[in-house]
């Protein structure tokens, strides 16, 4: 597991390869919670490398959102793996995030 | 049939989920089976160390894979706190997101991905059974 | 030869492929205007897949920087091949864009 | 020794180009070398149908290149008008962009790309001939 966050002119990118779980979520909530407090309020979550993440990924994600709509921001995710994003729809969250499929398109959204 | 007992700790969920994810592709579960598989018994797992033994490393996770006929059957016991599952609250799926509580969303997960799942209670030992299709 | 153009939010990428020589450059010069006639004055031009620029590509793109300039905009270059960077420096041009290593970086840097 | 004559109009410039790459490779070239010798010829072919020719379908480019012991001689010919490069002004290389006029690159870069380069006109025939090594 492996977690990196990039800086550029309207976002920051966070991210993290391997799996979202109970164990790994607490070290995501931390970094995105850096990169609020730092006073961006545009994350793009990089997914390309997340191959699972359960129900505390989910509310961290969800949590990271609130933070930022509060601040005007906004967190979207990038490649997000369509068994995840189904997980998402099951739980009625499958519109909650801007889904890119392409790290420049997201970035370029901002 | 295989059994296998973690340390009951966050960090057996990527072990534990090793195992289950090989148990079923033996069982020749479909790649979206597998993940289904996968994410409940992790919320399954990460139950048992949140809320039956209220911590890490209080006791172990002892998990059975047993390849069917038609699937898989996996058996996760623990022998921390019972719980009463019919009086747990069903999670609330609808409201605007931002307006939901946070949590609940694990027994809900683990029902819709298995075909089965029940638990039984007996004197010192939890047990959680689930079955998945091919 | 191929020129696509793709839209962001604040930036336009346009990438071309293969040689910008007399042939071509024109149709590379059309390109970016079109992108500067559009309101659009920041521009990310994709090099990965240049393999060639003469003097005559590299009029489009100098030409091109002052009309984004003067729009207060700014065309920058992202994966300049090393021979063409160079081509740049001899004439005392290679300060005049900013190169970029990644396409990502170079849209984020808007 | 091979000799290829080309059409000249812009469109040739991709197959002028790989011509002559393929020769300087065979030279023994490294490929900066190569890049260079191909924006030499490609700046001098353009010279010859824009300023030579005043225009495309006007007349033919020739091309020979020989592959030497100390690396590779080009020389490219054409009959349209002659020119005094000694007339032609140098760049202006220092000044900021902004403020430079277009053009006139071409003949620097065929300079500096080269490690020889000279012009020899005899009625109705231009040369420019090239050398580059390894
Ligand atoms: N293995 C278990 N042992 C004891 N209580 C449990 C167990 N699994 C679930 N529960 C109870 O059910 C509730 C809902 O669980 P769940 O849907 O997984 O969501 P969460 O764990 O995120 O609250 C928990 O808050 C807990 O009270
Ligand atoms: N082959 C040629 N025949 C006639 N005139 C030439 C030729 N090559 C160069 N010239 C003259 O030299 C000038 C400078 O050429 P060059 O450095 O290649 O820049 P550009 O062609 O962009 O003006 C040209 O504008 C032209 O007047």
């Amino acid at each position: 597991m492996e977690i990196t966050t990039t800086q550029y002119n309207r976002c920051d990118v966070v991210k993290m390869t391997g799996r979202v779980d109970t164990y790994t979520a607490p070290k995501l909530q931390e970094t995105m919670d850096a990169v609020v407090e730092s006073g961006k309020n545009n994350i793009v979550f990089d997914m390309s490398e997340v191959d699972f993440l359960s129900s505390k990924g989910l509310w961290v994600l969800t949590e990271t959102q609130k933070k930022c709509k509060k601040q005007r921001g906004k967190l979207v995710l990038v490649n997000t793996d369509e068994k995840i994003r189904k997980s998402f729809d099951l739980v009625g969250m499958g519109d909650y995030f801007d889904i890119f499929d392409d790290l420049t398109a997201a970035v370029g959204s901002f | 049939m295989t059994t296998v007992i973690f340390p009951g700790r966050f960090e057996s969920l990527e072990k534990i989920s090793k195992f289950v994810k090989k148990a079923a592709r033996n069982a020749g579960l479909g790649e979206d089976a597998v993940y289904g598989v996968e994410l409940a018994v992790d919320e399954a797992c990460s139950n048992i160390i949140e809320h039956a033994y209220q911590g890490e490393n209080v006791g172990d996770i002892e998990c059975t894979c047993e390849v069917t006929v038609s699937g898989i059957k996996i058996v996760i016991c623990d022998n921390g706190q019972p719980f009463d599952p019919g009086q747990v609250p069903k999670p609330d799926l609808s409201s605007p997101v931002e307006e939901r509580k946070k949590g609940g969303l694990g027994l809900f997960y683990i029902d819709q991905m298995m075909d089965e799942a029940r638990f039984e209670f007996t004197p010192g030992k939890n047990k959680l059974i689930m079955i998945k299709h091919k």
